[in-house]
Order: structure tokens, then C-alpha cells, then sequence
């Protein structure tokens, strides 16, 4: 079973490598980039779970706990695949 | 004076404002009006406890802090010490704990940066820094967790600026699982025609803003209650500020630039409460007034509120007051380090603050009273009714160690006698490539060059130190060590100990017996800073380190900062060969009280703590001083923690891969082993070198016992009574083992 | 002239020239990362350590982009010695002025100690003035020092004698115990380690010297041929 | 014009944080997660583009030339929304 979960910063936490992607952005010339934010994405390979939810609510704790630190961070379930 | 969206503002608010009812009728009656939003966020900031110093004020004012050396003291960003050929250093040590109790990493991150942009906004160039930490028991994983990320953040903050992290201190005990520790140090060097102020003087001068956007960081600092902004935006408003240590590193860089230039006139750090703070007291201490357009001010966020503006923490931010007509060349330099800069107010002449915001005035307030003249209080002391039985100790009735070895190994292997490198591996100590003593010894030992590279002679000592034990027990005799130990631990590897700082870590201050733990810890201080002749130019106070009414062992932690030159002769820590021949300075008296050994081998933190011959120290430090020069010392280790018989075994060891020396040594006091091996009688060092009959007479004529202990050399380390039974013979190698292992063991248990 | 390259975030570039200077007695000039082009009278560019814009997104990855950067692919072009120090071997890699890829420590964390390293190889313009098999002392200090290769170019460096030095005690994880790789012209070298810290007996001991010390000897022709 | 670009490590490449989490999670009693590789999530906010294949291309541009090391990682653009 595998399962992606992604993390991003709360919105107004300041993202010091996302400016700076956006910095080195329009500094190659794409001026179209107004806004970086940088975040993490974890791809897990996990037992066969009973089912979904099971996996859907391992995988959110996972992520609370240990992947995801809550006082900065948001985190997200993205996908399960069997 | 209203902007839409603002709450009502009345008492209540001021209340949720950390305020005294008191308070809201001072400030009613220096306005003469009813203050705006943001000005009710303006006094709640610049009167808490945290910028007033209200509970401390009154007792700091007795610190010595004055001498000669002294060019600036308390009041500034940083103290300022000359050190000859027109050179100075300025160091301070500052509290990050709370945020670091939150978010580990970033806590100590910006606990890192806030402190360099104090040494830095004063013209000097950050040299190098320590760090005295603080945490809980490590089987508790919330603990190996939050010293995992303190370390991280310490590390990837330091390093990334360039700023070598030279020593630090590390403890572990029940009384912070609440509340962890984490008191940042840092030391710059600068030119005394070239020390920097934070003044805003000369009318309609310049005031420009630098450095990193405005964002909503940290605006929960000012202690507001989240129901009064609007419900949804909770979620928008961390508490928790996110370093840049890049945007601080080129921060540096344009400063320093910029004060080669005689454009500035002043210049301010935004610290804590921002851009509100740092413009009263610019303007405070020159007597001026400033007026400011918020719609100036670079803001990272979208639609931020005057009171935002004023309050948020955001990090990397200077303020400074630059001479009229060279406004343009400040913000060059800043442009040239990709920096943002504007010009954000003038200085006026009238005493007032007088902020704008889309054309409307939103702060109009006398300056003095907010900054200069915030209240001052004289809140109650009681001793703790327990004290005194706590400190009595029965030494006949304690029972003797019968397992001396096992005692050392039990010490070795405990986490507080155990080796630091786990932590300060992950530290840049070389940077600037000044360290000639890094983490590991007695204090850190760095080498000073001017801005244009050139070497000088000088090396300044620094260390930091605090055994709360002992300040619990009794904390005027436990301000009174710290103060002593910094000063010996500079002074052993040969420097002249010249001046220090502190940070006072208390409990609620409201509480009576915390509030007489903080007056006696002062009175410690001041004493001792008295009789070794180091002023006090530097400190800061953290009180509320207390957890459901549980709070933290008094902790007054004193960073000593000493001068050595020439720096061509110094010495370590550690034996550095074989056949030198070790002696004892200082005496050794029969006591346990308050030991390391006491506590870990009987679970018991009681007995008074050994007393300081303030004395008898200046004595010891002036002949490490000579010994060290003179060519005869070339090993000094400070007896403390653990006694005697774990600083034998710390000299035995040089740390990490260096070199191990054996030793065969016999004590002669007529007391009980445990005692000799394991009391903590301070003003002792262990000296080892090849002449020790020089070192000896030196000490009979300054006055300081000295016996020989015997010689280094073999690959064990044997300790024994003089003429009769050995008490401790073991393998040098399992010695070091347990002292390498015992954090990383720990921390990989889990 | 020795042109030592500074970036935003550069650390190591007052060190590195001061070692260039006072121990190796020869000047340098810093190129700042904004212009086009190196001092006129460039003969050999060092690219310090440190945290190129913050090392953010990766180290080195936006450095690349300076314009003095193009400068000095230019200069490597055609032959010029350029030695990237940690932050600037980085760098190197990520311009693909050398291969591979500098990763996260095996540990996590940041390492901070003396390392002991075998010299591989002893040829102008890094390595002259050391012996094959030769130990040398000299720290590292990095948190993204862990070199990687994929097989194929890992086996093309080593049958091609590129890497200069190796780890006695691998700190970081990096293949085959790689610290210092040069590419296949051998002009253009990158190492983890730190020889700028290691230019004075008390602080830092003087191994550091030996590699500086080959590159000035090869910049004023004195460098014996490999 | 929001845009989402995630960059993983290439499947031969060491991925020393993702085994310490994986670690970390059967030490706290997830014994169910075998594998877990962390990469990066990059949110781009763009200038409106023409269109969505023109904001494709300039993103697969950017990913190879900046947000993506080739020699070690691989990219996709995930999603373009306006
Ligand atoms: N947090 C830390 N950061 C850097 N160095 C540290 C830290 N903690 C301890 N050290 C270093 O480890 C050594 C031992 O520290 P400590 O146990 O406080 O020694 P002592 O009891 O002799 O004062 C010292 O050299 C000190 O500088
Ligand atoms: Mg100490």
C-alpha cells in the first residue's frame, strides 16, 4: 500500500527558502513567479491495511505526531493507492 | 484615533493585556485620553515584564558595573569592555526559553540570531558564541526530542552566519521538565572609535527600517488574548518566529559596511515587540521624538493592521537614524546585500511618538513615560520556609561511599558529568579561524583580529556557568560560585578574568519565596562580581520559568569574559603528556553537600553548599595567571561538579580522538575518601606541567595551598591514599568510553 | 592573483585569503558574485565555504546562477585551477564543473571535527605537495557533505584517478569514502574538508597548507609535474 | 494562477531522512510503515500565463534548471490551477 502525505507551513510563517526560490526565479528571468512556498512530501510504503480508513487515520496520526510539526506546519493526507 | 476593525478598547482589554487596573489609569492619565488599539498594545509590551524589567529593576541597580575597562554597561545592547590597542569586546547573554520550549529549533534559532543582532548593532563583529542549556531528565522522550531541535537550531543558525559556537553548557534535571533553558551567548570585538549606539538624535534625521519584511510573527508575544482579533485569523498568527539566518548573515555584513561609513547616527536591533520598542527607546535615549509612516514600513504579509505593524516579531529587522542627506547611500549598501531598506519617519524634537497609517494618526504618545519611566516594583521576599531544614546534612550519619570506582563511573556515565560532544560536534567551532580552545575545556579560548585580517596578540577566555544544586540550596552562595567558577574556568587557561554578564532564569517573581531566591541570587552576583574586580556590563532577565505552579531550580547563569596576551602560552584542560608531574591548588574540605555524587548516589539534594573564599580565589586566579605565562602550567582543570575525582578524569582525556594520558596520584588529606574524591570544595584546579617546584613556591608565596599529587603517564588512572590503599585504578580507555557514550547512549535508547 | 569568489552567505572567504596571506604569503582579491567577469589577473579562483544563499532549496543550487559564476566556468574552460572548499565543491557540483551531488549527512546532523584523510593521488595543482598514501589532518564542518555518484560515473572516477582524497573514517556517508574529486582535465577540484583551517600550528594544526600550498606552487610554475 | 511542483529523490539515491522517520515510526509502535522517502512540495503562485500549457512549460523549465538537481532527483509538475 503506498500513500503520500504532504506538509507546508502555516500560511503567514515565514518561508526563507521559498523567497529565496522566488529571488533566484526572477532572477533567470521568469518574472511570472510571484510566490514560493516550499513544503514536504512524504511517500510511505505501508503493510496492506484492512482498509482505507484504517490507513486514511494511521497515516494522519503518522502525521501529527511525527511528520508534520503542528505549531508551524499543516499536513495533509493526499492519496492512498492499494 | 480609531481604525476600522479595531476592538473597543476599555480596561477589560487592557487586563487581557497582561495589565494592572493600576496601569490602565496611568496610562489614561499620561494621554489624557483613552488610549487607541494600538497604543494599548504599545504600553502592554513596553510595560510587561519582559522589556520594563519592572520585578528586577530595582535590585539590578546594585550590581557593580562599573570599572575601569568598562566603556559601556548595562542599558545598552551590549556590554562593552576595552581590551587595549584601541580594541573593545561586547558580549551579553540573553533567554530564549519559552520559545524554545515550544518549537525547539526555531526557538533556538532566534534565540542565536537575536543575540548576535545585540553584539552586532553595536559596531562589533560576532566572534564567537556559547550556549547554556537546560533540560529535563533524557529518558523522557519530550526531552532527547527538544535538546535534538535546540541543538539543530543552535547549529544551523550559528553556522550559517559564520559565527564560531565555542562552548556552552549542558544540564539535565527534574525542575525544567516544564521549563527548558536555553540562554544564548555572544561575543564580538570593534573598535572603540567605532561602538554604535541605539540613539535617535539630530533633528529631522533619517529613521530607516532594514532588513528582513514585516510580517504577522509573534504578535501573541505582546500576551493578547486571540478572541479579540477576528475568530478566523487565530490560525494566521503564530507565535512562533521562523529565522533567516542567511537575511541575518547579510544583515551583518551591510551593518558592518555601513559603519565603516559616519553616516549613522544610531542604531537599534528589532527585537522583542519590534518596531515599537526599538523606536522608544532610540528616541528615549536621546531625548527625541520620532515620527513614523507605517505605509513605509517593507511588510511581507498583505492587509497588516497598524497594531500588527507596531507589535510583530519578525526576525532580522534593524532600526537606525541615519545624518540627513545620506539616506540614499544607507540604502545602497543595504541594496548591495539584496536587502530591503526605507526611510520610515524623522527624528522630531517635541518628546512624542507620532505614528501614521494611511494618512490617519494612530499613535501619539509621550515617549519618556513608556520608556524611561515604566513602573518599577518592590514586590515581597520570603525565604522558603523548608530551606533551612533542607540544608542541614549530617555527614556522620551519611552513610560512606563503598563502591569509590563505581562512584566515578557513575558519574562519568550521567549525563551531566558525561562529554558534550554529541552537541557541540554540531556546532562550527573553527569559523573565522580564531579558536584556539574550543569546546571541551575549562573556557574558550579565541584568538582576536582586527576587521582588516591583521593577528593581534590578544585572546579573550569565555564561559559560562551556573550549578542551580547549589543556587536552590542557598542562592547567594550559589550566585556567589557561578560567579567564581566563570572566573576560575577563565582564568585556567591563563587569562585575566575582566568582566561578565548574566542571565537571571526564575520562577513567577510575584511568588514571594521566588522573588527571595532573585534577590539573594543578585546579592551573589554583586558580591562576588565586587570582590574579583568583574564588573557586571550585561544581563537579562527571564522570570515565569514555572509550570503548574512548579518552577525551575533558581538558575543565575554568569558568562565570565577574561584577556590573555600574549596568547603564544595558554592552557588546556587535559594532560597533554606523559611524565608531567600534577598538583592540587586550592583546598580540599570535608563536605558533600549539594554534590553531584550526593544526589546521584543517595537521591539526595540537600546539605548547604559548599562556601566561596571570594579571597582565597583572586589568590588561585592570579597564580594561574603567572603559572601559565611563566611557562609552568600547561594543564588546568577546574575542580567542580563531581569533585576531584572527576576532573582527574576529564584531564585524562582530551576530547574528541585527542590524546589519552594515564596518571598514578595520591591524595593525603586526613578526610573520608568519598569526601576528597567527591565533595565539591570550589577554588581548586588541578595544574599539571614540568615545573612544579616553580608552581609550588609561586603558590606558598601568593598565599594558595598546593600539594603534589603525583605524575601522568601509563594507560590507567590510579588514585589512592598517600602511603596506604588505592581507591580507584581503571583503564583510562573504559573511563572514556562511559564519559564519550553517556548522552549519544541515551539518545539512541530511544 | 588568487581570486577567492563571495557570495551572499560566503563564510570561509576571510579565512581562506587570510590563509592565501599570512601563511602562504601570496595576496588575493575577493570577486564578488555580481560581476561578469574575475579580476583581470586571475590565476588560479577558490570558492570558499559557507552558506551560499543560505544553502536554501539545496547548497549551492542558486549560486550557480551568479553571474560571476559564468566567469568562472570560463576560466575552468580553458584550464584555469579552481578549488571548491565545501559550500564551493557545492557549488562546483551543482554547475556540473564536477559530477556528482553533495547530500545530507548519513547522521542528519551537522559535523564539526578534524577528520584524517589519504592523499590518492600526488599531481599539480591541488595535491603536489603531498604523497600518495599520505595521512593528512584537516576538519570538516557540513551538513550536506555525503558525496554521491551513480555506479557508472563512481566506477569512470575512480579508473580515471579523480579522486584526489579519501577518508580514512567516512563522517558522512559519501560513496566510496570520497572526500575531494577533481574532474576528468584535473584543473578544476572540490573537497569537504576545510584546508584553510588547517594553515597554523595552534589552531587547527598545518595540513591544510599542503593543499593551498600545491596550488600556489602551480599558479608560480614551481609545481612538479604528476 | 497556483501551481504545485514536487521533486523526490531518484529511487537509487540514499534517503537518510526518510529511513530515520521510518525508524521513528515503528519506534512509536507504527510497525506498519515499511518505507518512507521525503521530498520536497513546491506551491507557486504565477502571473495569470495565456494559457495552461505555456505555464507547463515555463514550469518544467524552472524544475530542471532550479528546483530540481538532476543528478540526484526527479520532478513533476502536479497541478496548475487558476
Ligand atoms: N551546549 C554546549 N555547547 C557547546 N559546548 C558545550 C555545551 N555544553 C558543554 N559544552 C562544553 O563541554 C565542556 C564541559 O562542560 P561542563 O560540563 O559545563 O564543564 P565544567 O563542569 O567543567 O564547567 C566545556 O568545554 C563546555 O564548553
Ligand atoms: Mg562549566
Amino acid at each position: 500500500m503506498k500513500a503520500v502525505v504532504t506538509v507546508t507551513l502555516k500560511p503567514d510563517v515565514l518561508d526563507p527558502q521559498g523567497q529565496a526560490i522566488q529571488h533566484a526565479a526572477r532572477f533567470l528571468g521568469y518574472d511570472a513567479v510571484r510566490d514560493v512556498r516550499q513544503g514536504k512530501r512524504f511517500e510511505l510504503t505501508l503493510e496492506p491495511a484492512a482498509d482505507r480508513e484504517e490507513a486514511a487515520a494511521l497515516l494522519s496520526e503518522l502525521a501529527e505526531k511525527l511528520l508534520a510539526n503542528p505549531v508551524i506546519e499543516d499536513f495533509r493526507v493526499e492519496s492512498i493507492e492499494s | 484615533m480609531t481604525s476600522a476593525g479595531d476592538p473597543p478598547v476599555d480596561l477589560a482589554l487592557a487586563l487581557e493585556h497582561g495589565l494592572t487596573e493600576e496601569e490602565w489609569h496611568q496610562i489614561v492619565r499620561i494621554l489624557g485620553r483613552e488610549p487607541s488599539f494600538p497604543e494599548l498594545g504599545i504600553f502592554a509590551v513596553m510595560w510587561s515584564e519582559h522589556c520594563s524589567y519592572k520585578s528586577s529593576k530595582k535590585h539590578l541597580k546594585t550590581l557593580a558595573s562599573e570599572g575601569e575597562p568598562v566603556l559601556h554597561g548595562p542599558g545598552e545592547n551590549a556590554g562593552v569592555v576595552a581590551i587595549g590597542d584601541g580594541l573593545a569586546v561586547a558580549f551579553k547573554i540573553e533567554s530564549h526559553n519559552h520559545p524554545s520550549y515550544i518549537e525547539p529549533r526555531q526557538g533556538a534559532a532566534t534565540g542565536v540570531g537575536g543575540i548576535l543582532r545585540d553584539i552586532f548593532t553595536m559596531g562589533a563583529r560576532p566572534l564567537a558564541s556559547l550556549d547554556s542549556l537546560r533540560f529535563g531528565p533524557l529518558e523522557d522522550p519530550k526531552h532527547r526530542h527538544l535538546l535534538a531541535g535546540v541543538v539543530e537550531g543552535i547549529g544551523s543558525y550559528g553556522n550559517s552566519v559564520g559565527v564560531a559556537t565555542v562552548g556552552g553548557e549542558t544540564q539535565f534535571h527534574e525542575c525544567y521538565r516544564g521549563n527548558i533553558l536555553v540562554n544564548a551567548f555572544n561575543l564580538g570585538v570593534v573598535e572603540t572609535d567605532r561602538i554604535f549606539l541605539a540613539s535617535a538624535a539630530g533633528l529631522d534625521n533619517p529613521v530607516i527600517y532594514a532588513g528582513a519584511k514585516t510580517g504577522r510573527d509573534g504578535i501573541h508575544g505582546a500576551s493578547m488574548a486571540s478572541a479579540e482579533f477576528d475568530d478566523s485569523s487565530e490560525e494566521k498568527r503564530p507565535t512562533v518566529q521562523v529565522g533567516d539566518p542567511f537575511t541575518e548573515k547579510c544583515l551583518i555584513e551591510a551593518c558592518l559596511e555601513l559603519m565603516q561609513t559616519d553616516a549613522v547616527v544610531g542604531i537599534q536591533d528589532m527585537g522583542a515587540a519590534g518596531l515599537t520598542c526599538s523606536s522608544f527607546e532610540m528616541a528615549s535615549n536621546a531625548g527625541t521624538g520620532i515620527e513614523m509612516d507605517l505605509d513605509r514600513v517593507p511588510q511581507r504579509a498583505e492587509g497588516m493592521t497598524p497594531y500588527e505593524l507596531l507589535l510583530s516579531e519578525s526576525q532580522e529587522r534593524m532600526l537606525l537614524v541615519a545624518k540627513a542627506g545620506r539616506e540614499q547611500e544607507v540604502c545602497d549598501i543595504f541594496a548591495r546585500w539584496d536587502l530591503d531598506a526605507a526611510v520610515v519617519g524623522r527624528v522630531t524634537g517635541d518628546g512624542r511618538m507620532r505614528v501614521r497609517c494611511h494618512g490617519e494618526t494612530v499613535v501619539d504618545i509621550p515617549v519618556d513615560p513608556v520608556a524611561a519611566s515604566s513602573p518599577e516594583l518592590d514586590r515581597p521576599t520570603a525565604e522558603p520556609p523548608e530551606l533551612r531544614e533542607r540544608q542541614k546534612l549530617d555527614l556522620a550519619a551519611l552513610a560512606p561511599e563503598e563502591d569509590l570506582t563505581g562512584a566515578l563511573e557513575a558519574l562519568l556515565d550521567s549525563p551531566d558529568g558525561g562529554s558534550k560532544a554529541w552537541l557541540y560536534r554540531q556546532y562550527d567551532q573553527l569559523v573565522q579561524g580564531n579558536t584556539l580552545i574550543g569546546p571541551g575545556g575549562d573556557a574558550a579560548l579565541v584568538r582576536i583580529k582586527r576587521e582588516d585580517g591583521s593577528v593581534t596578540d590578544k585572546a579573550v577566555a569565555m564561559a559560562v556557568d551556573c550549578n542551580p544544586r547549589w543556587c536552590v540550596l542557598d542562592p547567594y552562595a550559589g550566585a556567589v560560585a557561578a560567579v567564581a567558577e566563570a572566573a576560575r574556568n577563565v582564568a585556567c587557561t591563563g587569562a585575566r578574568p575582566l568582566a561578565l554578564t548574566n542571565c537571571l532564569n526564575f520562577g513567577n517573581p510575584e511568588k514571594p519565596e521566588i522573588m527571595w531566591q532573585f534577590v539573594e541570587a543578585v546579592r551573589g552576583l554583586g558580591d562576588a562580581a565586587r570582590a574579583l574586580g568583574t564588573p557586571v556590563v550585561s544581563g537579562n532577565v527571564s522570570f515565569y520559568n514555572e509550570t503548574d505552579g512548579r518552577p525551575i531550580h533558581p538558575t543565575p547563569v554568569v558568562g565570565m569574559v577574561g584577556l590573555l596576551e600574549p596568547w603564544s602560552r595558554f592552557a588546556v584542560a587535559h594532560f597533554r603528556e606523559e611524565g608531567r608531574q600534577v598538583v592540587l591548588l586550592g583546598e580540599t574540605r570535608e563536605e558533600l553537600g549539594a554534590s553531584a555524587w550526593l544526589a546521584l548516589r543517595r537521591g539526595l539534594e540537600a546539605g548547604a553548599p559548599p562556601a566561596v573564599d571570594l579571597e582565597a580565589e583572586v589568590a588561585l586566579q592570579r597564580l594561574l595567571a603567572r603559572g601559565v605565562a611563566e611557562g609552568w602550567i600547561e594543564t588546568a582543570h577546574d575542580v567542580s561538579t563531581g569533585g576531584l575525582a572527576l576532573a582527574l578524569a576529564e584531564c585524562c582525556f582530551s576530547d574528541p580522538g585527542g590524546t589519552r594520558v594515564g596518571a598514578q596520584l595520591e591524595l593525603a588529606d586526613p578526610i573520608r575518601p568519598d569526601a576528597l574524591l567527591f565533595g565539591e570544595s570550589p577554588g581548586r584546579v588541578v595544574a599539571a606541567g614540568a615545573h612544579a617546584d616553580e608552581l609550588l613556591a609561586a603558590a606558598a608565596e601568593e598565599g594558595v595551598p598546593a600539594r603534589r599529587l603525583g605524575t601522568t603517564g601509563g594507560d590507567r588512572l590510579c588514585i589512592g591514599r598517600a602511603g596506604g590503599s588505592t581507591w580507584i585504578d581503571v583503564p583510562v580507555a573504559r573511563l572514556h568510553e562511559l564519559w564519550a557514550r553517556a548522552i549519544p547512549r541515551r539518545l539512541e535508547a530511544a | 592573483m588568487f581570486s577567492v569568489i563571495q557570495f551572499p552567505g560566503s563564510n570561509d572567504d576571510r579565512d581562506t585569503r587570510f590563509a592565501m596571506k599570512s601563511v602562504l604569503g601570496v595576496p588575493s582579491e575577493l570577486a564578488w558574485h555580481k560581476s561578469a567577469d574575475l579580476p583581470a589577473d586571475t590565476r588560479a579562483v577558490l570558492l570558499p565555504g559557507g552558506f551560499s544563499y543560505g544553502d536554501y532549496l539545496r547548497c549551492g543550487a542558486m549560486a550557480r546562477f551568479s553571474p560571476v559564476m559564468a566567469a568562472v566556468r570560463r576560466f575552468a574552460e580553458a584550464g584555469g585551477p579552481v578549488l571548491g572548499i565545501c559550500n564551493g565543491f557545492q557549488i562546483l557540483c551543482e554547475s556540473g564543473l564536477l559530477p556528482g551531488a553533495l547530500l545530507r549527512n548519513r547522521d542528519l546532523h551537522f559535523v564539526c571535527e578534524h577528520v584524517a584523510l589519504r592523499v590518492e593521488r600526488s599531481a599539480p595543482p591541488f595535491t603536489s605537495r603531498a604523497r600518495v598514501g599520505e595521512i593528512l589532518h584537516i576538519p570538516v564542518k557540513h551538513g550536506e557533505g555525503s558525496y554521491f555518484a551513480d555506479d557508472a560515473t563512481l566506477a569512470r572516477l575512480e579508473e580515471r584517478g579523480q579522486v584526489l582524497l579519501r577518508y580514512c573514517e567516512n563522517p558522512n556517508g559519501s560513496r566510496n569514502d570520497i572526500a575531494g574529486v577533481a574532474n576528468e582535465a584535473g584543473n578544476v577540484f572540490g573537497m569537504m574538508p576545510h584546508p584553510e583551517h588547517a594553515v597554523e600550528p595552534v589552531v587547527g594544526g598545518t595540513d591544510g597548507a599542503r593543499i593551498l600550498g600545491s596550488l600556489v606552487d602551480f599558479v608560480q610554475g614551481r609545481g612538479k609535474a604528476a
